[in-house]
């Protein structure tokens, strides 16, 4: 035999799920809410979505390219991170604001760290929190649902629920000014917000199938909205004139989309099942102090990006028992 | 009751929303020094804890009943300092007595809690926002626990950088700069919790 | 004015009263002499002086009379300074560098499989004993360019690592990583290196390396030194760097071309106005490169001269300077 | 069903050779006897050249306790005691050449009868001793080691292993159905010397004629155990977790929670050298894989070179790029055609290029399937990090010398990473700085 032959240490079959095969069901999860925003907020909301995966695509090659690292664009993460980008811009975000945001995630929130794997944070969620405090105003001009097919071009803007409430709260001391948002609406994303996050239907269709997939675990997920469930239920209980009731709060803002796509990203979440609970119930408690009491009306990106942070300690914390242990 | 939440909101105040590190940018220095490892990070928020608690204790005692009565506020910053300066080195000599390995480790971040502007800092913080006794303590207090939880959790996001496959260029303290920035920004979440 | 200085003066004695206290509650003596030292030496924490780390050395020298300078990584000057600190001689081995022995590059040694697995020498060696053909040969994955803490060993783009001289310190941790043995430490000043650690017969090297040793002997034969030892366990002959005088006859008569020039022999010429014409130059040298009438200035010819330096070290007079040199 | 935490489902590959019936392989000219066939202290060879021997002589004395010899798999003159390729480590290993004569004469006084239900344990024991029976699902540890319990563990649980996890072998399984009272009767020699009263065989569910065949034979005293299909189910602490619910401690044995396993190809060739003297010279092989010709189950001899193993089955198809002795997950790949078959030679597998994935590994993205997957609650994304800058003693606190190897981690790593072997060259780096220690103290 000759070089031809290959030798290498055991296993030597692999499971057929790679990287790249894991980042397009991703991308699959992701197309029911992106979808759903475009079809909402039309075509503005589409430039989005294109502007933001193709130049997170781009800037990830260029990047790799000027390393001199193996350019690694084909493995579908670059694509994964475009598509959370975009779903986490408002609809009507300026391409430059796009643009802006593609470098710091792919730039910033990836590249430096050594690409791929290396990232302690979410790189969209990253972009999104630095643009957000960098333009606020562009970051929070939202504009109003309108099924596609009556959209018309000049495009006209209004408050995400959450903000309509945390307004309220903060002009009145009660919710009694907020007029009346149908769950319903909230359900299927005929609301105003971030162009992917206005559908919890489209959004949980997408994180069902990432689990039945098993590409993520049923944990972050329910955890994170059950956290957030039961602590808004707890203070709507006590005060309902001032705290929005707790399935107002489960269907509205980012959480559907931080939930099943953002806390669950594999690279920034922990390995075991006990340090995935222990995450997601940091970053319910955290979301929810921010949009009871903080400045912000959403804290689903700050809570994932401050859980990120807290990530190398939980999986420290979270050892699984080694078999034959003493106990 | 409304005492305590007042201590509570205090805490989660100079702890959270203005953390000492991460939105005063105070105390940079051991904060990038001594975050290489989990279990040095954790000894020396225990020390800062001790140190700037007690120190806001004697110190809000010196301006009050020293300084203030005798008309000598001017030399605040130095009867500071030496204060300050006092405590870390019985700081210092104890752990090295108690922890040698922590006291290596440490090296030379421990006696430069002295100039840890973070230290001063919240002394200062105190007597400028008018803070009673009680209140000092406990603002320092929390203050020192945002320093420590600051640390901890960064030092465990750089032993996992180690481990990664950070450019060149950027290993070492680069990419704890970036780190701390993204770290700050997802702090900046926390504004506006507490007035 | 007065109430300040009592105040200021009243805190800092109050201050130095509880440190003062402290410092008796919680004395420990360490030795300064110990961070002196630390900071002089190194700061790599290579291992090669066989303790945990600079530090644990640094505390090993001041603790222990008897420790020597196990330090590879200090120059003449630091080793002085620290002798100083410590107040008394200790011993220094000669600057050593490390030394590759093998040309076993992608061009001229095959493979036997191809190898998937992670880049280490000694990983790639767990599988199949490595895919390099020659189970002698440097496997190329750069394990010792790893391991350097000086940055002082590099893989070319032929699969063979190369020792940046000025950087190498003679830590020896290339030496101990490597886990085909390639690697020796030898004197600063080594001139040539049998470069191959093969034991194979040139019936089995055919098939694995083109500049393997074939262990022809021809090498030890021509050494006018004697500085060239046979190993009786079939490996290639070693060059004793004691011994060797760097006249590189060896290495024009390898048929291989395994035995390698670290640097170019240094060819000798004679001072004339020192030269008492005494003629043991002339006696001493191998290569019949010196002649000259008795009592007259002696001359060198630079073509038979090999730069071995024989008649330098002989030369009573000091009057044979290597060429270059002023 | 029963089982155990972890583990991970390949998928079986097993019907390219699971409905075949073993075939015996005619003799070859040359046989290459490793004298280092099992774990342990190496045997010392008794023949040199120009020796003539009989088929089922012994070749080599063991060395100490922990070693077993081996035996000339067929009568002819030896050729001399050679550096062959050993297919375990790829080096160079001595062994006993012998130029087959074609007689296949037995040694005197082979094969005798016996009935080893008389016997003495002990006995019965030396017997399995000198009949050079080591573990044959692989690891090769000798058998009569693992009779011999120390007085303080005694032993009260026996399983027959016939789980077979690996994909592609079916070894275990067509000898269970073909030969069942081989295994059985092997079973019943093993209680007799321990004294024990009954025994599990646990066979997983992919094999339902084995059991059918099993459950028909097997006596009163041996339930067989149907598990469910997970590998590595036949890892031995795996299989006593699933069967009986212990957990071997950290660091243990077995025997240390009273627990035997005996494979069942083990059952047979004790079975063989306590009834009639017959030593381990031959065991049953699955020859499979994608780059096999015609996938066959083998009886072979010990010391049969792989290429003859090769030719007997058809050759190597075009595309041939890897052959690995043992299964796809623990086996061991070869580069050279004339390594040969030794005792724990579970199957030879050939892979074909579209079954091997050649991709370089990229850096650990955390997904924590490994973590998932790992049978021995170890977390595999941290040892291979670890492994990646050969940082041992901090994997050593990661409970790196846990490890058994199984590959499930590396199975599932979506970036390819090569798990197994990181963690196989931080235990040799830890091993090799524990021998510089002994040796400096």
């Amino acid at each position: 035999m000759s070089e031809g032959i290959l030798v290498s240490s055991s296993p030597h079959i692999r499971s057929p799920e790679d990287i790249g095969w894991i980042m397009r069901q991703v991308i699959y999860a992701l197309i029911p809410g992106a979808a759903v925003g475009v079809y909402f907020f039309g075509v503005p909301a589409f430039n989005v979505v294109w502007v933001s995966v193709v130049s997170c695509i781009v800037v990830e090659a260029l990047i790799q390219r000027l390393m001199g690292r193996p350019i690694t664009i084909r493995d579908g993460s670059a694509a994964v991170t475009g598509l959370l980008l975009a779903m986490n811009l408002p609809p009507g975000a300026p391409w430059w604001l796009v643009v802006i945001g593609a470098l710091v995630a792919i730039g910033l929130g990836k590249q430096v760290y050594g690409g791929l794997g290396n990232n302690p944070f979410n790189p969209a969620l990253t972009a999104r929190v630095f643009l957000l405090i960098s333009f606020p105003v562009e970051m929070t001009t939202w504009l109003v649902p309108r099924p596609l097919l009556v959209h018309s071009a000049d495009a006209v803007t209004g408050a995400t629920p959450l903000g309509a409430i945390k307004t309220a709260v903060f002009m009145h001391g009660s919710l009694a000014s907020v007029g009346h948002v149908s769950i319903m609406d909230l359900f299927m994303g005929n609301v105003g917000g971030s162009l992917g996050e206005v559908s919890a239907l489209a959004l949980i269709v997408g994180g069902a199938y990432l689990i039945y997939r098993r590409i993520i675990s049923w944990h972050i997920p329910v955890f994170y909205i059950g956290t957030v469930f039961v602590m808004t239920g707890i203070f709507w209980l006590i005060n309902p004139g001032v705290y929005a009731n707790p399935v107002f709060h489960v269907f509205s803002g980012g959480l559907m989309l931080g939930a099943f796509f953002m806390a669950t990203d594999l690279v920034t979440s922990p390995v075991t099942v006990m340090g995935k609970v222990i995450f997601a119930i940091g970053c319910g408690v955290i979301t929810v102090v921010i949009r009871l009491w903080g400045g912000y009306p959403e804290g689903v990106s700050f809570s994932i990006l401050i859980m990120n942070a807290f990530v190398p300690l939980i999986n420290r914390g979270t050892r699984p028992v080694v078999f034959g242990a003493a106990r | 009751m409304h005492i305590f939440i007042h201590y509570v909101l205090l805490v989660v105040g100079s702890a959270l929303v203005n953390n000492f590190v991460l939105h005063r940018f105070l105390g940079i220095c051991p904060f990038l020094g001594v975050s290489r490892s989990t279990d040095t990070a954790i000894g020396m928020s225990m020390a800062v804890i001790f140190v700037m608690t007690l120190a806001s204790f004697v110190v809000w005692l010196i301006n009050y009943y020293l300084l203030l009565p005798y008309g000598l506020v001017y030399l605040q910053t130095i009867v500071f300092i030496l204060v300050i300066a006092a405590l870390v080195q019985l700081v210092e000599m104890i752990i090295q007595r108690v922890s040698p390995p922590l006291y290596q480790a440490l090296g030379i971040y421990l006696p430069l809690i002295t100039t840890n502007c973070a230290v001063l800092g919240v002394a200062l913080l105190n007597i400028q926002l008018r803070y009673d006794l009680m209140e000092a303590c406990v603002f320092a207090l929390g203050a020192s626990i945002g320093f420590g939880l600051a640390l901890v959790i960064f030092s465990g996001m750089r032993e996992e950088l180690d481990l990664g496959d950070v450019p060149r260029v950027f290993r070492g303290t680069p990419i704890a700069l970036i780190t701390a920035g993204i770290l700050s920004l997802a702090f900046m979440g926390f504004s506006g919790l507490v007035k | 004015m007065l109430y300040a200085v009592f105040v200021i003066g009243g805190v800092g004695f109050v201050a130095a009263l509880v440190l003062g206290v402290a410092a008796v509650t919680f004395a420990v003596r360490p030795d300064p002499r110990e961070v002196e030292i630390l900071d002089l030496l190194p700061g790599a924490n290579c291992g090669a002086c066989g303790y945990a780390g600079c530090a644990a050395f640094a505390h090993a020298l001041v603790e222990d009379p008897d420790t020597p300078m196990a330090c590879t990584a200090v120059d003449a000057d630091t080793v002085q300074r620290i002798s100083l600190l410590l107040g008394r001689e200790i011993e220094v081995a000669g600057p050593m560098v490390a030394s590759v022995r093998c040309m076993g590059s992608r061009d001229r040694a095959g493979f036997r499989f191809s190898y998937l697995g992670p880049r280490d020498c000694r990983a790639a060696q767990l599988v199949a004993g490595g895919a390099k053909a020659c189970v002698y040969g440097c496997l190329g994955l750069g394990t010792c360019e790893e391991v350097c803490p000086f940055d002082a060993i590099h893989v070319g783009v032929d699969g063979l690592p190369r020792v940046v001289v000025d950087r190498c310190t003679g830590c020896g941790t290339c030496v101990d990583a490597c886990p085909r043995g390639i690697i020796r430490l030898v004197p600063r000043d080594s001139v040539v290196e049998i470069r191959c650690v093969s034991s194979d017969s040139p019936r089995v090297m055919k098939g694995t390396c083109d500049v393997g040793c074939i262990k022809c002997m021809l090498c030890v034969g021509v050494c006018p030194f004697d500085a060239i030892d046979v190993s009786s366990d079939g490996m290639p002959p070693v060059i004793d760097q004691g011994r060797c005088h760097g006249c590189s006859l060896c290495v024009d008569v390898c048929p291989r071309g395994v035995i390698d020039l670290y640097m170019v022999p240094r060819k000798v010429s004679i001072v004339e106005d020192r030269c008492i014409g005494c003629s043991i130059c002339e006696q001493v040298c191998p290569f019949d490169a010196i002649s000259g009438e008795p009592r007259r200035p002696y001359v060198v010819d630079l073509d038979r001269c090999r730069g071995c330096g024989l008649c330098v070290e002989k030369c009573p007079k000091d009057a044979i300077v290597r060429v270059g040199d002023a | 069903m029963l089982s155990f935490r972890g583990g991970i489902h390949p998928p079986g590959m097993k019907d390219l050779v699971n409905g075949r019936a073993i075939e015996s392989m005619p003799l070859v000219p040359l046989y290459r006897v490793l004298l280092q066939q099992h774990i342990g202290a190496p045997a010392r060879p008794v023949v040199k050249a120009g020796d003539v021997v009989r088929k089922g002589q012994v070749l080599s004395e063991p060395q100490g306790f922990v070693s077993a010899s081996v035996h000339a798999p067929t009568s002819g003159k030896v050729r001399g005691v050679e550096e062959c390729i050993h297919p375990v480590t790829g080096l160079a290993s001595p062994c006993v050449v012998i130029e087959a004569d074609g007689e296949d004469t037995w040694v005197e006084g082979l094969p005798s009868e016996l009935d080893p239900f008389s016997m003495e344990g002990s006995e019965l024991v030396s017997m399995v001793r000198s009949s050079g029976i080591v573990g044959m699902g692989g690891a090769t540890f000798p058998t009569h080691v693992k009779l011999s319990p120390p007085k303080d563990k005694p032993i009260d649980a026996f399983i027959i292993n016939g789980v077979e996890c690996e994909p592609y072998l079916a070894a275990d399984h067509r000898l269970m159905l073909e030969e069942p009272l081989r295994v059985i009767s092997g079973a019943r020699v093993v209680m007799r010397i321990l004294g024990l009263s009954d025994a599990v065989m646990a066979i997983e569910a992919n094999k339902p004629d084995a059991v059918d065949v099993m459950r028909r034979e097997v006596p009163g005293s041996i339930r067989v155990e149907v598990l469910g299909v997970k590998y590595p189910q036949g890892a031995e602490k795996q299989l006593i977790k699933a069967v009986l619910g212990r957990e071997v401690p950290s660091g243990g044995l077995p025997m240390d929670v009273g627990a035997l396993v005996h494979n069942a190809g083990t059952c047979a060739a004790i079975w063989d050298a306590c009834s009639s003297g017959i030593p381990l010279i031959e065991r049953v092989t699955s020859v499979t894989g994608s780059g096999i010709r015609e996938p066959k189950n083998i009886r072979v001899r010990i010391g049969t070179p792989l290429r003859d193993v090769i030719e007997f089955c058809g050759g190597v198809e075009e595309d041939a790029v890897k052959v690995i002795f043992g299964g796809p997950m623990m086996g061991i790949a070869q580069y050279s055609m004339d390594v040969s078959v030794t005792k724990g030679t579970s199957g030879v597998l050939v892979l074909g290029s579209r079954d091997v994935d050649r991709s370089s590994y990229t850096s650990c993205i955390s997904c924590g399937r490994c973590v998932d997957a790992c049978p021995m609650g170890l977390l595999p994304n941290v040892l291979s990090k670890l492994g990646e800058r050969s940082m041992w003693e901090e994997a050593l606190s990661f409970n790196l010398m846990d490890c058994i190897e199984c590959g499930s981690c590396a199975y599932v790593c979506p970036a390819r990473r090569p798990i197994v072997h990181f963690i196989k060259h931080m235990k040799a780096l830890s091993r090799e700085a524990s021998a510089k220690k002994r040796q400096a103290v």
